[in-house]
């Protein structure tokens, strides 16, 4: 179990050091869910089932979709100002 | 300041903050090692007081039910932001829908089948996580928010989602209020009932494990996940009303 | 083991907040503030963890097993679903912001200064 | 038994729930009614409350929930004078400010409504609490209707940019508080403050419980925009609707405070007892570093509301400096001092506000002259200002000759001559805008825009807002007369700083006892110290209407506006702040 602890510590580290020090959005927007998944396992490594199914939703479909639709809405706004 | 005076500056302060944390975590009890007496009689109690099996649920939506109460009103507070704020700037061209438009579908064919696909398993196990809250791991919450990504996932799946400039859903909206007020009112019915805001025990006290079981519990349950799943289908719908604002449509 | 597990919370918090300082994106600076607020979940978790303690679902096992502390589940389970919306709200602030200024770089944003 | 005290966060939010349901049904009308009378409902169950309450200490179990064998399970809300009695100020600057703004805000879909309830309950529940966690949830519940009302005006990309950096520093603050809180729960197993409070009493002070304190205090810090974390506060203020102005000036700020004094006197209450010579010197000079820097970056604004929101921190500086007192003299005074100089502060917000309706504009060299018609808002803004500097006999001459004294016993009289500075400089300052805007007075800024009207300007103000303006007035001016204010304070001021009490009344379950007496009178040196500080402030708004403005270029670079900026500044006062509580409970 420690080992599986461990294993995942480093792993939501590691996640979330891409994050943070990404530059591109899009890029970040896909590591955020590979971020989230990452502390989901870590949560469910934790004996807490309950935060971890909270945390699938949220940190592997809700967030990430809420951020690539905001990058969408912003990116057609930029294509919609070029063409006029 | 200059991006490297700011640089410097972040780079000084968080040597700081890491020194401050490392003094801080030395204080900690070892990793594993913890056993305060506060969780120990919360999960002592949970079956003989509430007929609770799952303790986190208890503790969430009884003992430190406010604190649930609350929470329950941001997210109730930040769907109604988010309406408020995506709301068109005035001096933006608004584009009717006019007859005849298609809006660019989001997706592949294939994700939408596949998408599709998904719905059915999703709903049904969204439903049973709300359910079963207080007896194994889920409740409001999660239940919540797995019935709103079934519902995104159905949306941009879709593809060829209508919706009338300026209204979000409806539906979703008043399911997310509704959500939040019945909180409030099962807190009013425990006072009425059983002397103090929130208490649980009015609704009966039932077997351990069965499904109407541990009070009011289930049912503060549905109201966070009715409000959960609304608010986030709201805020979903509103970014995606905008994205289709700002796409210009392809003629049919 | 122990310096391991709050060794990455505190580290979730930093890198966090390095990231908000040398971002050029305000979407980037939301999702760097998910990242800050993902240290407190490590930590509250970390906190209540008990070696070879089962999850406190109490149906599965027998009276009297050493479960992990409730408590700090309960206050993490919530915080996970407030934290979605509120990054709802900054989003749609970035994006707003982006329609009025026509760029996401907060430094670009500076109509208030001095 | 006060067993209906959750009422009063439960009735806002109930209907702000009922409005988001039946919104688009009942209109924005009904919704306002609505809106309002659930505000007024809310204060009358804290006036309820406050009575029954008799000025002492009692915790209410919510759920039922009492302690078993002297641990708390449930939360608490812990009563206290105080608490109720801010929430109340609370709850009647909200009425007001929700009569102010029925013309000003768009009320169509009731949005406004909706987050301005949730906000009041946010507010009241956070001056209730007696449970860490709890005041943390209340908290994030303020911050975010706040961020959402402060950007409701989405065509302003000033506001959206103000709302962002004010977002994204308080949201940082707060996980800052988070971390700090289980820190606490790791060591005391507790979560309640009376409980944790008491464990703290008996344990010995490491690192831990200092970067605990440090943290939470730090989280609430940002809230009340001490230096160095109040870059947010003069871009947010400055661009909220004015409205909204009223109860995030009047109020918002000075909660941070009042977590402060939870804090101190709750659950680090033993700790910092030990330790209170060296805690009195930080939280000192914090506090008073935000009074100078608060009163001289309002000097260098040209823009009303951006000015007024330095005032504000100023403020706040001087409010931290009593409770720095950590004495029950001192949080007396501030209890007095913070609900009159909100008035006051509320008073010339709306002010301004009625200003950017009738002219158009907010930039005071671009409005030289252009107020001369409206006599009735200027002379009001100038008895607000004049108030505010503290004239003798008004409400917040009392709270600063409270807070003169406790300063005094507390640290000496040095703090009161930069107290007095301040406060002549903040006067000063208000008044030669007043004189500018509303007599065409001062000097010929080189390059001073012609004035030309921004939105449409209105031919009239509506009673609507008049009338909030005359109240906060009478109330700032009534507080200094009301007899029993003294007595109020004192009783407030004791039972917030009673620790063992706290501790005794809640987890005990035995009865508070009453606490008699009053804070002195102010004696004779405080009237002229008063009037002294008038005649300064009078003779430096003399000085600046003759004299260029000095531009100040280094210090005001700072308030760059950039959210990177701030949060690196962020970083370095929660390390300076850890550091020096460490240095300090060491």
């Amino acid at each position: 179990m420690t080992a599986v602890q461990a294993v995942l510590l480093v792993l939501v580290a590691a996640a979330g050091s891409l994050v943070a020090l990404t530059r591109d959005p899009l890029r970040q927007a896909m590591l955020t869910g590979v971020f989230g998944i990452s502390l989901a396992l870590l949560f469910l490594a934790f004996q807490a089932p309950d935060v971890a199914l909270s945390q699938i939703g949220v940190g592997g479909v809700a967030l990430p979709v809420m951020i690539l639709l905001a990058l969408a809405e912003v990116r057609a706004h930029e294509r919609k100002r070029d063409d006029e | 300041m200059t991006r490297s005076a700011r640089m410097v500056v972040f780079a000084v302060s968080a040597a700081g903050l890491a020194t401050l944390m490392a003094v801080a975590f030395a204080g900690l009890p070892s990793f594993g090692d913890y056993s305060g007496r506060y969780g120990r009689i919360i999960a002592q109690i949970a079956i003989p007081d509430r007929a609770a099996t799952n303790a986190v649920t208890f503790t969430a939506f009884d003992v430190r039910g406010v604190d649930t109460m609350v929470e329950e009103f941001i997210v109730f507070a930040a769907a109604i932001a988010a309406v408020a704020l995506l709301r068109h700037l005035r001096g933006e061209p608004e584009r009717e829908a006019r007859p005849g438009d298609v809006l660019r579908p989001l997706t592949s064919p294939a994700v939408r089948v596949m998408g599709a696909a998904l719905v059915g398993p999703t709903v049904v196990i969204a439903l049973n996580l709300v359910a079963h809250g207080a007896i194994t791991p889920g409740g409001g919450f999660q239940g919540g928010v797995v019935l709103a990504a079934g519902a995104v996932i159905l949306v941009a799946a879709g593809g060829r989602v209508r919706l009338p400039p300026d209204e979000p859903p409806l539906l979703a909206e008043i399911v997310h209020g509704a959500g939040a007020a019945g909180f409030v009112l099962l807190g009013l019915a425990g006072l009425v009932f059983a002397g103090a805001f929130l208490d649980t025990t009015w609704a009966g006290h039932g077997t351990p494990g069965m499904l109407l079981s541990a009070g009011s519990i289930p049912l503060l349950n549905v109201a966070t996940g009715l409000e959960v799943s609304g608010a986030l289908i709201v805020i979903a719908a509103e970014f995606l009303e905008q994205e289709m604002l700002a796409m210009e449509p392809e003629s049919s | 083991m122990t310096v391991l597990t709050y060794g990455v919370a505190g580290w979730l918090f930093l890198v966090g907040l390095a990231g908000i300082v040398r971002s050029n994106n305000v979407i980037g600076v939301v999702i760097c503030l998910g990242v800050v607020q993902s240290s407190t979940y490590v930590l509250l978790l970390a906190i209540g963890y008990r070696t070879g303690a089962k999850a406190p679902i109490l149906a599965d096992i027998p009276t009297g097993t050493p479960v992990v502390d409730p408590v700090v589940q309960a206050l993490t389970l919530t915080d996970v679903v407030v934290e979605a919306t509120v990054t709802a709200v900054l989003l749609a602030l970035a994006v707003q912001a982006h329609k009025r200024f026509g760029s996401l770089d907060p430094d670009a944003m500076t109509r208030m200064r001095g | 038994m006060n067993a209906l005290a959750p009422l009063i966060v439960a009735v806002p939010m109930l209907t702000a729930a009922l409005i988001a349901v039946a919104g688009r049904v009942v209109g924005a009308r009904l919704a306002g009614v609505l809106a309002l009378g659930a505000t007024l409902g809310c204060a009358g169950l804290l006036v309820a409350v406050l009575v029954r309450l008799h000025g002492r200490i009692e915790p209410v179990w919510i759920g039922g929930w009492h302690p078993r064998d002297g641990v708390a399970l449930g939360v608490s809300f812990t009563l206290d004078p105080l608490g109720v009695g801010l929430a109340l100020f609370i709850a009647v600057l909200m009425a007001l400010a929700l009569v102010y703004g029925r013309g000003s805000l768009d009320p169509e879909p009731p949005h406004v409504h909706v987050l301005a309830l949730v906000f009041l309950a946010g507010m009241v529940g956070f001056c209730l609490s007696g449970d860490l966690f709890n005041l943390f949830v209340f908290f994030e519940l303020m911050s975010v209707s706040a961020f959402a009302l402060t950007a409701i005006d989405v065509d302003e990309g000033a506001a959206l940019e103000g709302s962002l950096n004010f977002a994204v520093t308080n949201t940082i603050g707060s996980f800052l508080a988070v971390i700090g809180i289980a820190l606490v729960y790791a060591r005391t197993g507790a979560l309640n403050i009376a409980q944790a409070g008491h464990v703290f009493d008996h344990g010995h002070v490491d690192g831990l419980v200092a970067v605990a304190l440090a943290f939470i205090a730090c989280g609430f810090l940002v809230k009340a925009a001490v230096v160095p974390f109040h870059f947010w506060l003069a871009d947010a203020y400055a661009v909220a609707p004015a409205a909204i102005c009223i109860v995030l000036a009047g109020a918002m700020s000075e909660l941070g405070v009042l977590g402060i004094v939870r804090v101190v006197f709750g659950v680090f209450g033993g700790p910092v007892a030990a330790h209170a010579e060296a805690v009195r010197t930080v939280l000192v000079v914090a506090g008073l570093a935000t009074a100078v820097l608060g009163a001289v970056m309002a000097y260098a604004q040209d823009h009303l509301k951006r000015m007024l929101a330095f005032v504000t921190i100023g403020h706040v500086g001087l409010f931290l400096a009593g409770v720095a007192m950590l004495s029950s003299a001192g949080v007396g005074a501030i209890a007095v001092y913070v609900v009159a100089d909100g008035c006051a502060k509320a008073a010339l917000f709306a002010c301004v506000g009625i200003v950017q309706r009738r002219l158009g504009h907010v930039s005071i060299s671009a409005l030289r002259g252009a107020g001369r018609d409206l006599r009735w808002t200027g002379a009001a803004f100038v008895l607000a200002a004049i108030v505010s500097i503290g004239l003798p006999a008004t409400g917040p001459f009392l709270g600063k000759a409270l807070l003169d004294d406790a300063l005094i016993h507390g640290v000496g009289s040095w703090a009161v001559a930069i107290a007095v500075g301040a406060s002549a400089l903040t006067g000063a300052v208000l008044l030669s805008a007043a004189s500018c805007v509303f007599l065409g007075r001062g000097r010929d800024e080189p390059g001073a825009p012609e004035y030309e009207p921004l939105t449409e300007p209105q031919p009239s103000t509506p009673v609507t807002m008049w009338a909030p303006v005359a109240v906060l007035l009478a109330a700032a001016i009534a507080i200094g007369v009301i007899p029993g204010v003294r007595h109020a304070a004192h009783v407030a001021g004791a039972q917030a700083t009673a620790h063992g009490t706290i501790v005794h009344t809640v987890l005990g379950d035995t009865r508070a006892p009453a606490v008699h007496g009053s804070l002195p009178a102010p004696p004779a040196h405080d009237w002229l110290l008063s009037l002294l500080t008038v005649a300064i402030a009078f003779a430096l708004a003399a000085y600046m209407l003759r004299h260029q403005r000095r531009p100040l270029h280094a210090l005001r670079a700072l308030h760059s506006g950039r959210v990177g900026d701030y949060v690196a500044l962020l970083c370095a006062g929660a390390a300076l702040f850890g550091g020096a509580f460490t240095l300090a409970l060491h």
